[in-house]
């Protein structure tokens, strides 16, 4: 029972992550100018993947993969932790000069 | 069934991407596009049970190349002034590529269902004497090792010419607090998984490329904020660097046919620890080979000899 | 397992049509080396279809050693092609020439 | 035996790096080098005099899983043209480049050049036969960026490179359906094998165009003149030289051992056509250029035109020994034209450095102050446009006799317009150096023992070549190419 | 190595060393170069001698070096052969001694002597050529080796003068090389035998050896300076005197003629050359080119022009002897080839005199010349009488045989007027000018040279056209002797006809 309820819990959160994506693309694709489309870029993406690797992280057979996984998540958190202000930055440049 | 779905979808999305990434308006938009097309192809290695390509293509082909091309962005890029083919050239240039491509897909179709090569087969009898478990590492440092050394040799001779044309170009300060924290988690967490890869070439996916390429992207990432990394070294160590994966593996090689039996052919006893040897060195000396293309070679403008002791090395003066 | 090698091999025949038509226009040379990359791309991806043997079985591991060698090719010439042309944009427009460069 | 094979493929290597690590030692280290490789050479030809193929599995695996090193007359022939053209140009180049800097950057290149020469003519591996040909077109586009001209130099390795490296993605796309077909890249294997098949004549459609498009046939040689003028002298001489005639050998190769079954005499005639239209417009070209190096690299897609002429009689001759002739006549054509070429731009360099330029109807009086050099540009011009003493007369005799015998005469009627176009402009200028002089030119200094590689290489073309070429057919007889001969 | 073999190599290398040591040598080393120059003549002289006694005495001199497989560089002396050789050494040698007096101020003489050492050495190369491959590579030889003494004064009328010569020279070879593969591939290898080869060689298609006899001819006619092909001759006279003297009298005309010879007897063989009827077509063109060459001397007012014309008719007269069938035609034929080359370089030795010594370049100004010159006039009348034919002088001998020759093979009707004619055309143009030398009373000398001579000029300008007038007198006189040129033509003209 445990095991197809981990299995059920995963396809959901999957599930969850993939609908996040959709919208994060689709907030991309409608806000109109460069600071929304950061939220989008930023936040939503990052809440995608994190359930997106918390579902992978379950269906794995051994640990070990399941923490390389949320690894992956935290080290794209860092990676658009600073991409999103440097973008800022640049756009403030732009807009500026 | 379902796979049929999965390749559809990713074969096509690829055409989009490279379509777009040839087409698009401005050279931006390209190279991005191009960065894309290269991460998606690391996906398609992926699922043709290629890992080792999957790695490598993410860190060389879309990595280091898109990187390349983004600080290439900069430099203005004429259209080639003198070769303005002209409207007949060009057609007949896009005429003749368009029925080359027909008649290779037409060849492609009748080749399926392959049948299985006397190459593979020689493999499968010969691995065990490989003195590595991971067939790729095995046919790269092993079976077709003379391949890898001329691969080496070009490499080396990219970075000289690189060196060779460093214009004297002040080096742009853009650093900031961000990239400062990015780099103190990232740089630790690069060169841990760069010996990783190296260590486990030998029995899993990686090898002397990948994590060349890994070392090489910590550079990326220390020339983000303005630290010209281990590239910034005195002329005669950054020599002994570019020099050291092929006078390796050139020594080892030879070192067997002193010591009888053919070029490049190692012990079975020693052939492991042999192939690492080679691989450290190989690793070393593409990292810098891969971080010289990417920087370009304006911090050595005296390349190859000393800077003169008056000349104060061009970084001092910035920093 | 012919499908999947098929589909992939057609792609990358595609591909390398697309990127060699697109290398030889006359554009830009960044342009010219993604065309040039992009077709690299294509003819491996011809190798690894190649070497496919199906979902769970190991592949041939030759053209993947190839390939590998291939993609460090590239890479190595399209540096060598961005550093010629930066060179060649840092002399001609400027005009003014880096002084410590002496003529051959 | 095969130790030479091996001398022959790691010692440049060596050298490249040896010149790396040491750059005050690489002018001494380098002739030192260069003088060891002409030895291995020689004593590589007269192996292959007892034993006609020599073979080293390289990694000791045999076979097709492994590389392996071959070396037959064809090979070796090529091997020592290389080693003493890189010899005249190795010692011309260490008095050639002046500024030290320069030069500590010229060695690690040309012998990166050099060993990929010789790796190519060696390798017996289609794969391998690719990493070289990288390896070929990247150091020589590198090479290229050392000209004195900068702008122009950049440009011509710009477009060399481009065109190099779509060529060999040409050349990739046809070792992937290769292999695919037939499970094994290695060459002797191979050649049993490969029948016709559509598969097969896309591939030969392939390696064949991305090879011309390296050895700048007809259409697809825009990138030829400017590289070979706007390089310097000794890097020019080599790829006038080896370069172009070896990517040649690849055809050879493909053409005559691989796809013997599938190339049909319509493939055949449409390389004759291409080579026939190079060698009437390179000469034109030649004729109407106002520059020397110029002129010389137009020269060279002319002369390579006349190889591409021997593929549709070789194909077309009915008996064996007919065809050893024709055989051997290309590829003593192929030599001549190699060493005449070379001691032409050693020539054409040292006239630059002396005068300052090389206009060609600038040039006059230059009889009187370089008499050693005008007299190896008349040798290596003589050689080349295949006047009596030189090599390259024995080849056009054969050439013409054969597409007699052959019923092709039009071959015929492009080689003789060829000779009288490269004599025409041999002779314009030969006419501007007796023209007397003006006031000796301000730049330029003596430099003698420069000049001495120029007048060896071309003597060697017309005497050495032109009296003792018997023995080339005698070296060729027992393996000839492939399952043609 | 057999004497055999080695004499004929020791005959080429007697003109290549020295001429190679030449070139290197320094502008000022003149003594050395004249020495090595008149040793290297002298020699040559000496080793020429023991093989006219050697052929005499049916040895067979002959070197073989295989070049290619089928392939072979032969050098045979046979008759012909040593006439050739005999002639070019001995005027090489007069010569010499003309141009090292020539030329004692003028710039660039090592690369002169060395250039005309080579030259002599393919002919001499090309007179003992055993087949039509070796023939036809010192064809190509004495071309490149000729450029350079043309173009010698750097002038702009040198060089284009050389240029055209070139031109022609070379497009004359590419003629003769095609043909000659041609031949090559249709009969195998050619070596000379005496008598004709293609004769006895069944099944060969009559067709295309009539175009390849029409390539040969066309290619060796250039250098003959046959009708249509005679251009560059008259504009190549801006060389220096001894270069026009040795080469446009002896060597390079004559190469043309003695490859015609060639071709025509040891390669098709007489006999089936007249079965093709190719001949009638060579001698109508011969007979032509005689009279269209006397005609246009007549109206030069150039000395070395007007020679230069009468050199083109006098050449066709071998090209006439060679197109009638018979011996005496033939002995007429080959025995002119010595005697206008004694001939004609007199004439041209004495206008160098002229101009050299008192810059007298034109007929006009050549009033009372044999006050001034008496010794050189005298030989330029005795050459020149011997052109028109008469009877002492040795020009008489070849065009009695050769009117002899026509009537034997019955063409006397349309021969005879033919030679008459030139004979006439001959005194038109060459009669005026002795007239103006000795009956007119002198004008001023265009540039009188500091008259400090002993004699009229130079002593070694002065002697060699005496030297040479002598020897055609003595030809002409004593032409029965055992080995005179006549007597040799006869032993030539009876090995080619198969009695």
């Amino acid at each position: 029972m445990t095991a197809s309820f981990f299995i059920w819990l995963a396809a959901l959160l999957i599930g969850l992550g993939t609908a996040v994506f959709a919208l994060g693309t689709l907030a991309i694709w409608r806000l109109p100018d460069c600071y929304c489309r950061l939220h989008a870029l930023t936040k939503i993406d990052n809440l995608g993947l994190g359930l997106l690797a918390l579902g992978l992280a379950l269906l794995q057979p051994d640990w070990i993969d399941g923490v390389k996984i949320v690894t992956i998540w935290l080290l794209l958190l860092c990676s658009s932790a600073t991409t999103g202000p440097l973008i800022a930055q640049r756009a403030i440049e732009e807009q500026t000069r | 069934m379902s796979w049929m779905l999965i390749d559809l979808t990713l074969c096509i999305s690829l055409l989009i991407l490279a379509v777009a990434a040839l087409y698009a308006r401005g050279l931006q938009q390209r190279v991005v596009f191009f960065i894309a097309f290269g991460l998606l192809c690391a996906i398609a290695w992926a699922r043709l049970n290629a890992p080792d390509l999957a790695l490598a293509e993410a860190a060389i082909g879309a990595g280091l190349t898109g990187a390349l091309l983004l600080s290439a962005l900069n430099d203005e890029t004429d259209p080639q002034p003198p070769l303005t083919q002209p409207r007949l050239g060009r057609l007949l240039t896009t005429a003749i590529t368009a029925l080359l491509t027909l008649a290779l897909c037409a060849a492609v179709v009748t080749l399926f269902p392959l049948h299985e090569g006397i190459a593979i087969q020689q493999l499968q009898q010969q691995m065990p004497h490989a003195g590595v478990v991971h067939p790729v590492t095995a046919v790269l440092l092993n079976f077709r090792a003379w391949d890898t050394l001329l691969e080496l040799a070009v490499l080396l001779c990219a970075a000289l010419t690189v060196l060779n044309l460093a214009p004297a170009r002040p080096v742009t300060a853009h650093d900031s607090p961000l990239t400062g924290m990015l780099t103190r988690i990232l740089l630790p967490l690069l060169t841990v998984t760069a010996g990783y890869l190296l260590w486990t070439g030998a029995h899993a996916p990686g090898g002397a490329f990948q994590a060349g390429a890994v070392l090489a992207a910590a550079t990326v990432v220390l020339r983000l904020n303005n630290n010209p990394g281990f590239t910034h070294l005195r002329v005669g160590a950054l020599r002994a660097l570019l020099a050291l994966g092929l006078l390796l593996f050139l020594g080892v090689g030879l070192l067997q046919t002193v010591l009888g039996g053919a070029f490049l052919q190692y012990p079975p006893s020693t052939a492991g620890f042999l192939i690492l040897l080679i691989e450290a060195g190989a690793m070393l000396s593409i990292a810098c080979m891969l971080s010289l293309v990417y920087l370009g070679g304006h911090l050595h403008p005296h390349w190859p000899c000393h800077a003169p002791s008056n000349g104060v090395d061009t970084w001092k003066r910035h920093s | 397992m012919e499908t999947t090698q098929l589909i992939y091999a057609v792609t990358g025949a595609l591909i390398i049509g697309l990127g060699l038509s697109a290398a030889l226009r006359d554009e830009p040379l960044l342009a010219r080396i993604i065309a040039i990359n992009i077709a690299g791309v294509g003819v491996f991806l011809l190798f690894v279809a190649i070497a496919y043997r199906g979902f769970g079985q190991t592949a041939d591991p030759i053209p993947h050693a190839l390939v590998l060698t291939g993609i460090v090719v590239a890479v190595a010439a399209s540096g060598l092609a961005i550093a010629i042309n930066r060179r060649l944009h840092h002399d001609s427009p400027s005009g003014d020439g880096p002084a410590e460069d002496s003529s051959a | 035996m095969s130790d030479l094979l091996i001398a022959l493929a790691t010692l440049p290597l060596w050298a490249s790096l040896g010149c790396l690590l040491w750059p005050r030692l690489a002018d001494l280290l380098s002739p030192l080098v260069a003088l060891a490789l002409v030895g291995c050479s020689l004593l590589l030809l007269d192996a292959i005099a007892a034993t006609p193929v020599i073979l080293h599995h390289l990694g000791g695996w045999g076979g097709d899983l492994g590389i392996s090193l071959r070396a037959d007359a064809l090979s070796a022939l090529l091997l020592a043209l290389g080693t003493v053209v890189t010899l005249a140009a190795t010692l011309f180049a260490r008095r050639y480049f002046t500024d030290d800097q320069v030069r500590y950057r010229f060695w690690p290149l040309w012998w990166l050049l050099n060993g990929a020469i010789n790796a190519l003519l060696l390798s017996a591996d289609l794969f391998n036969l690719y990493v070289t040909l990288e390896l070929l077109g990247l150091s020589a586009a590198a090479l290229c960026t050392l000209g004195k001209d900068k702008p122009q130099a950049l440009r011509a390795a710009l477009r060399y490179l481009l065109l190099g490296l779509i060529g060999s993605l040409l050349y990739l796309t046809g070792v992937a359906l290769v292999y695919a077909e037939y499970g094994t890249l290695a060459i002797p294997s191979l050649a049993q094998q490969i029948q016709a098949s559509p598969a097969s004549l896309t591939a030969l459609l392939l390696l064949s165009s991305g090879l011309l498009i390296k050895c700048a046939l007809l259409p697809l040689h825009i990138w030829l003149p400017a590289a070979h003028s706007s390089a310097p002298a000794p890097v020019s001489a080599v790829l006038s030289a080896l370069v172009v005639k070896v990517t040649f050998y690849l055809l050879l190769r493909l053409w005559f051992e691989l796809f013997t079954a599938v190339i049909t005499p319509a493939f055949a005639t449409l390389i004759g056509t291409m080579g026939a239209t190079a060698v009437i417009w390179g000469s034109w070209r030649a004729l109407m250029s106002t520059r020397l190096k110029l002129m010389a690299a137009y020269s060279t897609v002319s002369q390579m035109g006349y190889l591409f002429l021997f593929v549709p009689i070789l194909l077309a001759l009915p008996d064996h020994d007919s065809r050893a002739l024709a055989f051997g006549a290309l590829v003593l054509f192929a030599l001549n034209h190699g060493i005449a070429k070379a001691a032409l731009f050693l020539a054409i360099g040292i006239i630059q450095q002396r005068l300052g330029h090389d206009q060609v109807d600038r040039i006059n009086g230059v009889a009187r102050q370089l008499p050693v050099t005008l007299f190896a540009v008349a040798l290596a011009g003589s050689a080349l446009v295949g006047l009596p003493p030189s090599g390259a007369f024995l080849a056009k005799w054969t050439l013409i006799s054969a597409s007699l015998v052959t019923a092709q005469w039009w071959w015929l009627l492009v080689a003789v317009i060829g000779t009288l176009l490269a004599a025409a402009y041999l002779v314009r200028v030969l006419g501007a150096a007796f023209a007397p002089a003006e006031p000796p030119p301000p730049t330029g200094k003596q430099l003698l023992s420069g000049e001495l590689p120029a007048l060896l290489l071309a003597a060697m073309a017309t005497l050495g070549l032109g009296l003792g070429a018997a023995p080339i057919w005698s070296l060729l007889a027992p393996t000839g190419l492939g399952n043609i001969l | 190595m057999t004497p055999s073999v080695l004499l004929p190599l020791l005959i080429l290398a007697s003109s290549l060393i020295p001429g190679l040591i030449i070139f290197t040598l320094k502008e000022e080393r003149q003594r050395l170069r004249s020495l090595l120059n008149l040793s290297g003549a002298i020699v040559k002289v000496a080793l020429v001698g023991w093989l006219i006694w050697g052929v005499y005495q049916e040895q067979v001199f002959e070197t073989r070096w295989a070049l290619a497989p089928g392939l072979d560089l032969v050098l045979h002396a046979d008759a012909l052969s040593v006439l050739f050789v005999s002639l070019s050494t001995l005027l090489w040698l007069v010569t010499t001694i003309y141009a090292i007096g020539y030329l004692q101020h003028s710039p660039d003489r090592s690369r002169f002597f060395g250039f005309f050492s080579l030259c002599v050495t393919a002919t001499v190369g090309l007179a003992m050529a055993g087949n039509l491959f070796t023939f036809v590579i010192f064809y190509e030889l004495l071309t490149l080796a000729t450029y350079p003494l043309v173009a010698h004064k750097g002038t702009p009328e040198a060089i284009r003068g050389a240029r055209l010569y070139l031109a022609y020279t070379l497009a004359g070879g590419v003629l003769l090389l095609v043909g000659a593969v041609w031949l090559r591939t249709l009969a195998g290898p050619l070596d000379f035998s005496q008598g004709g080869i293609l004769g006895d060689i069944p099944g060969l298609d009559q067709d295309s050896l009539r175009w390849i006899f029409l390539l040969l001819i066309a290619g060796l006619g250039v250098k003959a300076a046959l009708f249509p092909l005679h251009g560059w001759l008259p504009q190549a006279m801006v060389a220096p005197a001894p270069v026009s003297a040795l080469l446009h009298a002896v060597a390079v005309v004559k190469a043309g003629a003695f490859g015609i010879v060639r071709v025509v007897y040891d390669v098709y063989g007489v006999e089936f050359a007249a079965e093709l009827e190719v001949l009638t077509p060579l001698g109508v063109i011969a007979a032509f080119t005689i009279l269209y060459g006397s005609v246009k001397a007549m109206s030069q007012d150039q000395l070395k022009k007007r020679l230069a014309y009468s050199t083109v008719s006098q050449v066709s007269y071998i090209a006439l002897g060679t197109a009638i069938l018979g011996p005496l035609a033939t002995i007429g034929g080959v025995v002119h080839l010595v005697h206008q080359g004694i001939m004609k370089i007199t004439l041209f030795f004495a206008a160098g005199n002229y101009a050299e010594t008192l810059g007298v370049h034109r007929v006009s100004e050549m009033n009372g010349i044999g006050r001034r010159m008496p010794a050189t006039t005298l030989a330029f009348s005795v050459a020149a009488l011997g052109m028109i034919g008469l009877p002492p002088v040795a020009g008489f001998i070849s065009k009695w045989y050769l009117g002899l020759g026509a009537l034997e093979a019955g063409q006397g009707a349309w021969i005879i007027p033919v030679l008459l004619a030139s004979s006439v055309l001959n005194a038109a143009y060459f009669m005026p000018i002795l007239y103006r030398a000795w009956f007119l009373p002198p004008n001023a000398w265009p540039c009188e040279n500091d008259t400090r001579y002993a004699g009229e000029t130079l002593p070694s300008l002065q002697w060699p056209p005496v030297v040479t007038a002598s020897l055609a007198l003595l030809v002409g006189l004593f032409a029965a002797s055992p080995y005179s040129p006549l007597e040799w033509a006869q032993l030539i003209a009876s090995r080619e006809y198969r009695q």
